[in-house]
């Protein structure tokens, strides 16, 4: 069975990567299992300064999926390399995944340009799709010229593969994705969260303390293939999909749709143990759709 | 942390609204009071957090509130059936600097991590005295369990249908070495304004993941943001924002 | 306890109406129980000319949802005037919703000028988002400008009030409520169908004939509920809240969201007594959380 | 169509990956052969059609094929779960074309609705003779019940591990007054450019909801569009358009 996939010129023992902002640097599922049994994994969002993020409740739940703001609680960069770098290269000896947020160009290039020379570092993924700041990439995310904006400037002043992460909350995805690959990415990411809401019926305001948030979970899994369809058809880069991953069928399913590689982000909080899991079973139910290589079903449903 | 399979041994009302559940199975991975268990529910895509009100190696006892529809759920599981569990979560009281006599306060469902403290507190030979707040006589349990382990118990109900009328400040003891608390965030805030020495509390907030990967339950605290469900629930006074 | 709502003008016995395309023209519901229960009900999408609709499969699943890619299947306008309203008058008493979809202005304006002068009719609902017609509908529903351009012709040749059913596969549903309002729309139904998609991992290929399809239930609820809270925080008109709604819970979250009436769609096609049951829980659900009337809930958690 | 809670009577495989469900409750909204019953699965949210194999007015029989996620949740379900049903769905065969001899030909799991419907024409004095088709000696399921009923049967298998190697237009009798079918739908396509006489057939499509509200499952036909779950899921030979 080979599960090896390349991601722009990386290779991955298997395609399965949790997604930021569900296994923070590493070490807190580390303690739980062997976290090199991972494809990589994209660590919590890094901003240039240190952000506490956004007030509680952060959480709601929804039919099949869960709601987030947690608003890109992060150190800040210089203490992410200080501090959580050095305690995630003792656990995790594979490439990672820098996932970088910003509220203007210039502090995504400072914050990538950073995270750059590390050498665990293996791919910089850049959002410019947070729903849950104000202000915070998401405006980015939803407009071509800004995306490709963004994209040139943090090629720029990086050596290592940038993959954009995209938001869904657009009209037109494959426009956006298409003005990154034409300003140099290496790759694309989707989808982030779809805006949602919640409402306490008991005091008739909103669950989330900032009134929306990011719905994830297997309720959007249905939108974001689509989207990896959609963006894989149009770009000739990697795509790497997400977006209510659970299972190795659903890894599979995401593939076929034009993924690369695919990140489990929800799954992780639900069930720590879920991207070890998915990798294990990833053999018996590639078996048991007659699938040899992974590598070979990228995009086989075009 | 640990993910185990935990049987329903039994599951019963044991005031309004409020339903204990003995769960058997492993259950080595508790390790203090104030940890508690998150439990998955079918159909249901978030686990439910819940204090352990009790435990030994083999189960443990947890007391819940019906307030959605997930507890609601929770009321139909009958003997036998399998819930995936993840246990040990949180930090839990520590009874260290608790001295000979600390004062336990406990507010309608937070009632369930202060009996597992007691428990605690008088195996190691303390006399905790013990405050326990309800709206109602209808919403009053566990008087007895606590004064079963040796400990002197204090009810007030807010109407005075039952114990004490008033509210679990207005019956403080004269002498208290530490306390410790579990309730909603107004009533910690109260004790926290009527205590005259440190003390614990023990916070909720609404959980992501319960196990310290989402960030979902950040609170700021005046040593920095703390998670409740891995750096919490339980922080000290001394931490502790109230607004 | 107080159930009546006032929708442009028109008193509803309750806020709850069955969504187009899952209630037919009603007779088949009507065999089940008396649908007079109904605040009202919406008619299956009507076009000037028959369409037959897309190739099966038509239908997938998703966790919480399902994807259709039905086509606007319907006999044409004067088929649906000549056989289908006489037929649907004797199973209903009250004023009911007719959605209209087209593939021109000129065809919306030819099938809302016809049903707006049929006695049943009480107010047009101008779909200008259907996802699952090619140049069908949607394309009017991404662009203020189209969509306050189909609004302004309907309104011209109708007397009943008009409400515009919006697509929430938009970057910014709130400007397109807006051109709405501002060419005359009576009112704003809002959610049709997120786009999305399924693999068959057998086959490696779509399960859906057309690719791709709407999703619907109660996995896409709560981007329902949200895009219902911005628009109604931004338009003056009426909104009509729909998308995932399966209880009396989601009626009344939908009302707080903003809704002044609520449709019920997929919660039809999986239990067919489900608009009823709704409507018959309403009190006791009401009681609960301390609601005496559901007019003064309306838009309670801007 | 009836809305009904029916329960798990009995519930065991009787062929590779194909279970038969025993279900107890008030079926008498079951009309005729060929009619299905919706089942809604917990955490499933579109019910799944399956076409009644056998009923009275107490209970009735289901043959499942495990091809999903849902189907293998069904073989978990043990004796006392209830299932919300819709049941006396479609418009089943009509037996009164059949003339004295007709000839029944099931593929696969298409097969238990030609049980039901065999079991109606024999009471109404008729002889059907029933041709099963089936891949593999491993797939083989119904033969006996068949015959039971005073039929006479013949199976194919694809590959010749069982009865007679061949498909099932290999074994058309001389003499036969119609014919009925149910199968895949290149099964179908071959009986009916086999058949001398008109017949009915037994279409399968993916359903929305199974009473024909959402236009999910219609299909073109020389008489219109059809919806295979209300008007059909019988259509007459005359009306299918085969591609």
């Amino acid at each position: 069975m080979g599960t090896k996939v390349t991601l722009c010129g990386i290779e991955l023992d298997n395609p399965v990567i949790p997604a930021s902002g569900t296994f923070g640097y590493g070490y807190e599922f580390a303690e739980l299992y062997d976290i090199n049994c991972l494809g990589s994994f994209s660590f919590k969002g890094t901003t240039k300064e240190p952000r506490f993020g956004n007030p509680t409740p952060r959480i709601a739940e929804t039919p099949s999926g869960m709601i987030n703001s947690v608003g890109l609680q992060n150190p800040g960069v210089e203490k992410v390399i200080s501090e959580e770098l050095p305690k995630l290269k003792k656990v995790f000896y594979k490439p990672v995944m820098a996932n970088v947020s910003g509220f203007s160009v210039d502090e995504y290039v400072y914050t990538c340009s950073l995270l750059d020379k590390e050498e665990q570092v293996g791919w910089l993924e850049v959002n410019i799709s947070c729903p849950n700041v104000h202000g915070g990439g998401m405006s980015f995310g939803t407009d071509p010229k800004a995306a490709g904006e963004v994209t040139r400037a943090v090629k720029s002043v990086c050596r290592k593969p940038v993959i954009i992460k995209l938001t869904p909350n657009v009209t037109d995805i494959v426009s956006i994705a298409k003005a990154c690959e034409e300003s140099g990415a290496d790759g694309i990411s989707l989808i982030n969260t779809l805006l949602g809401m919640r409402i306490d019926l008991n005091s008739g305001r909103p669950v989330i303390a900032m009134n929306t948030g990011g719905l994830s979970g297997p309720a959007v899994f249905p939108v974001a293939l689509r989207m990896v369809y959609e963006v894989s058809r149009a770009v000739k880069i990697p795509v790497v999909g997400m977006g209510g991953v659970f299972s190795a069928e659903d890894v599979i399913e995401m593939m076929m749709a034009g993924a690369t590689a695919v990140e489990v982000g929800t799954a992780n909080l639900i069930q720590p143990y879920a991207s070890r899991d998915i990798i294990s079973s990833l053999p018996a139910v590639m078996e048991r759709y007659g699938i040899t290589d992974l590598a070979e079903i990228v995009g086989i449903a075009h | 942390m640990e993910q185990v399979t935990l049987n329903v041994m039994d599951n019963r009302p044991i005031a309004r609204s409020v339903w204990q559940m003995t769960l058997m199975g492993p259950c080595s991975a508790v390790k203090e009071p104030g940890q508690f268990v998150d439990i998955k529910l079918e159909g249901f895509i978030l686990r439910r957090p819940f204090a352990v009100c009790d435990w030994n190696t083999m189960g443990m006892t947890i007391i819940y509130k019906v307030v959605g529809k997930g507890t609601d759920k929770m009321t139909e599981l009958l003997p036998g059936c399998q819930l995936d569990c993840l246990i040990g979560l949180g930090n839990g009281f520590d009874t260290a600097p608790s001295g000979e006599a600390p004062l336990l306060i406990g507010g309608g469902v937070g009632t369930p991590p202060i009996y597992a403290l007691a428990k605690k507190l008088v195996s190691e030979g303390k006399k905790p005295q013990v405050i326990l707040g309800f709206k109602n006589i209808q919403d009053v349990f566990y008087e007895n369990e606590f004064r079963e382990l040796g400990c002197e118990v204090t009810v007030t109900t807010s109407d005075g249908s039952y114990g004490i009328k008033g509210h679990v400040n207005d019956v403080f003891p004269e002498y208290y070495t530490y306390y410790y608390t579990c309730g909603s965030m107004s009533l910690m805030k109260t004790v926290h304004e009527t205590a005259k020495t440190e003390g614990q509390l023990s916070l909720e907030e609404r959980m992501g993941c319960g196990f310290g990967a989402c960030m979902g339950c950040s609170v700021k605290t005046h040593s920095g943001y703390k998670r409740v469900c891995k750096d919490g629930p339980v922080l000290t006074s001394s931490e502790v924002i109230f607004d």
